[in-house]
């Protein structure tokens, strides 16, 4: 039997797939269909410092292998997740990744203060890369300075290993993760949602309320796939790869351009049992391309591997 | 709700754009309420497209769905074969309530809002409840289950042109019925707006329609503002069916 | 009959459908299954200022809605390519248009005062923007001075409108776009290509031997569709769209975020009589949506229309 | 070389995970020559696939390609249904020459560089050429064709695992061939330079395989480097077919 664990800072994962924050709420409804056990930990949705209703609808639009996105950050703030969320994804035997958000290096801080103290959150996501937000978010994850501040004050305060994840939309994405790398970040999460517009014709208007939206899906695999071969060459930080992920192949592409571990995301939706079937269909995988651990898969596409 | 296939036994047209799809599976039969729907996955679309279900055959495990060509995922719906395995999350979301102090009925629906009118006509005529119905459609080619409904309803028909029955809204048409307990309306947004101004001192239930991420509660997509202590519903999971009185439109 | 011409900068387009530069050769392949006199325009391979060879194969690989592609603008030098390419397409009813590359302001410039002065060219496509090449091409297209500085030079010596041809992989794309409308540009074009990668399981390797290749197709089109909206809205030149155009109705989304005409690449591939497909079905299909002309679409989404 | 429609007439496997298909086409019979191949669209995939011409049928209008399950791609294929149009593009391409001098023709092919041969050793044996054919396969299974070729050449097997025939390359019969006036292959690239190596004293053709953008000349996604003026050939325009001490491998 192959072992499919993974050990990354603050998270022993009984294998490396997780569902990605906003694509799995907090665990309740995906409960229904599978036992959430089986995954390697769970990235919640956002939590800010108090509730937010998040944009006005259309909040979603398809597109050619993927989808826009413009939730707007809803969520019923840090203190009922803590109440209320976490002591339900607690029941499981999986890990708890809480992602925090915000409008100001504050925001972030005090959230990450109260929800790293809680039970059973085993890491923090700093989510500086959400694009669909006026405020915070997005401008936090483009300016590899601002990024660093951010990355120092959360980790000043966070009682477990915080990961950032950082934002497609840059020039150059190997100086923000060196950014955050130095501003003491235990780990990276990558890739967030390209900024993307769909325009709805009978209205002649931007379809989604917001205008723009976070595109995700396959379309953006090769995307993120570029950006983790680049920046896990250039920090020695473990990351967790996202984007467009729906089969085990696509881990194993994801591990081998250097990603430790991988959540999936938009493929919930079309699947809600995506996340336990890949874990199901990771050994044999592995098997056909010859590998026996996870780990060597890691970085295996690097030139010098 | 569950992840299951459900076999396709027919799929053919039934009005302008309309098309009638038939499918075979037990747990949907058994489970289904009035006013829920199907989250479908078709083949090569990122997302599944919500549809309601039309009606049950429970001795016969059918489930009856009604769909309009939208868009390029009900348009590739049209071209699914008999004998396909279509692959189906559902019952999903709320349905109307059928409350036993209700008497007489009043159902108003609009377009691609009529099909979980009729499941529900015919929950309510079963239950001996006397039904009455709106039904509007852009133009008489566009008219579907008009006979479906007369069977189980006292039914009115109403198109935009004026092409088959009344000319005009279907709102027009709500005073002509003298008495009802509650009403259960669905339709597009505009309509089901006019419809609970219309209707404002009764007890009525809506049911609307949002694009969907998940479909099943997770991401947010589809929320809308409600008078509650959260202050909002998600429409596949909390809805599609509300209370009217508490919806904020 | 709806009026389907289009008047830019040194164009005069009998319609605002041309094929994109690197999609379309010379023209020579595709006159072989339809007069190229339907077209608006055609947008040449790029030209340098020698003969190139470029990369190392495989230079392709598909993606989901989308390829990618890494030739290093294989063409067979602006000689050559004036000497016996214009005057093939020079036979046709068409506009042509110049794709100019380099890997130094010098070679831009030395292309374009060559090319801009050939008989027939009616407009330079600047390609800043081409992730392809070890030297040149994106750097130019992703510090906004370096742009502006390569817009003022090669604009001193052409004969003809420049349009420059922005790259998507930058952080802010209307700094980008204000730059080179600073710089004089008569026009841009956009978006060129996004940079991603594919890993090759069997090999364990980047499937591309450049290991990186630039994303096109379907894919693309919501960040192409929503760095046009925004930067149609902060410039006073014309766009040039492309990106993932397929349909008529593709044409009329870009039309709508603020594009005057469009270019259509990768679909080339899978269906070669697809612009002339297009062509054709636009008139229906603006009617369809109410309009009478091309003008009256451009910029339609904005806020302010 | 034109866009054409081709109707599926038969789609069937014939050995492991490859697949034969017969397309009923009048202008793709008589245009196409051995060594040349079909750019074929498959639903839902951004870039088409090159598919050598196996043999052509004139007096019925059929067109046989064999193909192996490789990718998604090839694996979409062998659920196309027969009656089906395909959108194909061809015939593309270079072609093996037929000089008239050849009185006497090597060919060695390997696993799907073996279906153009066969095209050729029909061509070949037509105008009363001898034929000597070495055929490459993994294993016994995936061996295809053999009682077809045996019809028009004097045939010999090479299976890498020794399951079926001679066990190890190609290579390893060509000494057993007494004599030839030229030599045709297909196959995998590192066996194309042994088969160049092997034979280099020898006027031959080879055939390549390269990932394509275009498939028609357009896009420089397929060169090879030559020794010609320009230093390059596109695979799917100049070749696939290129005389062998043309190409630099
Ligand atoms: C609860 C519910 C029940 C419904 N019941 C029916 C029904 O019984 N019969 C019927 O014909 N239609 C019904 N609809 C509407 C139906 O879902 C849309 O017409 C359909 O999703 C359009 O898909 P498309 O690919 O053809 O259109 P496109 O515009 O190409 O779809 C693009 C995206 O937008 C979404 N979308 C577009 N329009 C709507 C809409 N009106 N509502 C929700 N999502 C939309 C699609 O699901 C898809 O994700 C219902 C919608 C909801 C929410
Ligand atoms: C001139 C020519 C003739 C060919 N003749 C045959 C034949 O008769 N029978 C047969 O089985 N195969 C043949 N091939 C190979 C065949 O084209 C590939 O096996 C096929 O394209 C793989 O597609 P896929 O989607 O299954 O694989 P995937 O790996 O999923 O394809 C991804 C992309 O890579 C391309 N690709 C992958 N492998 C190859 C390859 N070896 N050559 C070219 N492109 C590739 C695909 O076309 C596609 O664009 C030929 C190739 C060429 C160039
Ligand atoms: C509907 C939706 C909501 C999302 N919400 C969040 C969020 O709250 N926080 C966050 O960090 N990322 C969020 N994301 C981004 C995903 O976590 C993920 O980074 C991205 O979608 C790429 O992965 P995918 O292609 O597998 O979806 C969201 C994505 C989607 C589609
Ligand atoms: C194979 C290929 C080659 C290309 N070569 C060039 C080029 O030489 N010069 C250039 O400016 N753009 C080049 N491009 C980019 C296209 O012109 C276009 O900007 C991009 O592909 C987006 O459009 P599409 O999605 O319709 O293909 C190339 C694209 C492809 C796919
Ligand atoms: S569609 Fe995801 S919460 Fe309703
Ligand atoms: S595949 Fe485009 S030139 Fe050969």
């Amino acid at each position: 039997m192959i072992d499919l664990s993974v050990q990354l800072p603050g998270l022993q994962l009984k294998n490396p797939i997780m569902p990605a924050s906003g694509c799995f709420g907090f665990g309740r409804e995906y409960a229904q269909f599978y036992d959430l056990s089986k995954l390697g930990a769970v990235m919640m949705k956002a939590a800010t410092g108090e509730q937010r209703y998040g944009n006005p609808t259309p909040r979603v639009a398809e597109t050619s292998s993927g989808m826009l996105n413009a939730i707007g950050l809803q969520n019923p703030g840090v203190d009922k997740i803590i109440e209320e969320e976490i002591p339900f994804l607690a029941q499981y035997d999986t890990e708890i990744i809480a992602n925090v958000a915000g409008s100001t290096v504050e925001e972030y801080v005090e959230v990450t203060r109260k929800i790293s103290a809680a039970q059973d959150v085993k890491a923090i996501e700093l989510n500086i890369s959400c694009p669909n937000v006026k405020e915070g978010g997005i401008q936090f994850g483009t300016d590899p300075q601002m990024a660093k501040e951010m990355t120092e004050a959360v980790k000043a305060v966070s009682q477990v290993p915080v990961y950032v994840k950082l934002s497609p939309n840059v020039t150059n994405i190997v100086d923000m993760a060196k950014a955050i790398e130095a501003g003491g970040a235990d780990g990276l999460t990558m890739i967030n949602t390209l900024t993307g517009m769909q325009i709805h014709l009978p209205s002649r208007r931007p379809l989604i309320a917001n205008k723009t939206g976070g595109l995700s899906g396959p379309a953006i695999k090769p995307v993120a796939i570029r950006m983790i071969y680049e920046v896990s060459q250039a920090v020695n930080i473990p990351i967790i790869g996202m984007g467009g992920i729906e089969t085990a192949e696509d881990v194993i592409e994801y591990l081998l351009a250097g990603a430790s571990a991988v959540a999936v995301g938009t493929a919930n939706f079309q699947n809600p049992f995506v996340c336990p079937e890949i874990i199901e269909a990771l050994p044999a995988t592995l098997e056909k391309y010859g590998y026996q651990s996870i780990q060597e898969v890691v970085g295996g596409a690097h030139p010098n591997e | 709700m569950k992840k299951i296939e459900m076999e396709v036994l027919s799929n053919k047209q039934i009005a302008l754009d309309t098309y009638e799809m038939t499918l075979k599976n037990k747990y949907v039969c058994e489970e289904a309420k009035p006013g829920q729907f199907l989250h479908i996955s078709i083949p090569n679309f990122t997302l599944r497209r919500p549809i309601s279900i039309a009606s049950v055959d429970q001795a016969n495990e059918h489930v009856t769905i009604i769909y309009k060509i939208f868009g390029t995922g009900t348009d590739a719906l049209t071209t699914i074969k008999v004998g396909t395995m279509l692959d189906v999350i559902g019952p999903n979301g709320s349905s109307y309530p059928v409350d036993h102090e209700v008497k007489e009925a009043l159902l108003v629906g609009g377009g691609v809002g009529v099909p979980p009118l009729y499941f529900q006509a015919k929950a309510l005529h079963e239950r001996g409840v006397k039904v009455h119905a709106i039904l509007g459609y852009q133009t008489a080619e566009a008219v579907f289950y008009e006979e479906k409904f007369k069977e189980v309803a006292h039914t009115y028909i109403v198109t935009n042109d004026g092409t088959k029955g009344h000319q005009g809204l279907v709102t027009d048409l709500i005073p002509e019925v003298e008495s009802f307990d509650a009403y259960y309306s669905c339709g597009p947004l505009p309509m089901l707006k006019a419809v609970k101004n219309a209707l404002s001192g009764h007890e009525g239930y809506l049911s609307f329609e949002e694009r969907m991420g998940c479909g099943v509660g997770t991401c947010f997509a589809c929320v809308i503002p409600m008078k509650n202590e959260k202050k909002y519903g998600k429409i596949c999971q909390d809805g599609p069916v509300f209370r009217a009185k508490e919806v904020i439109l």
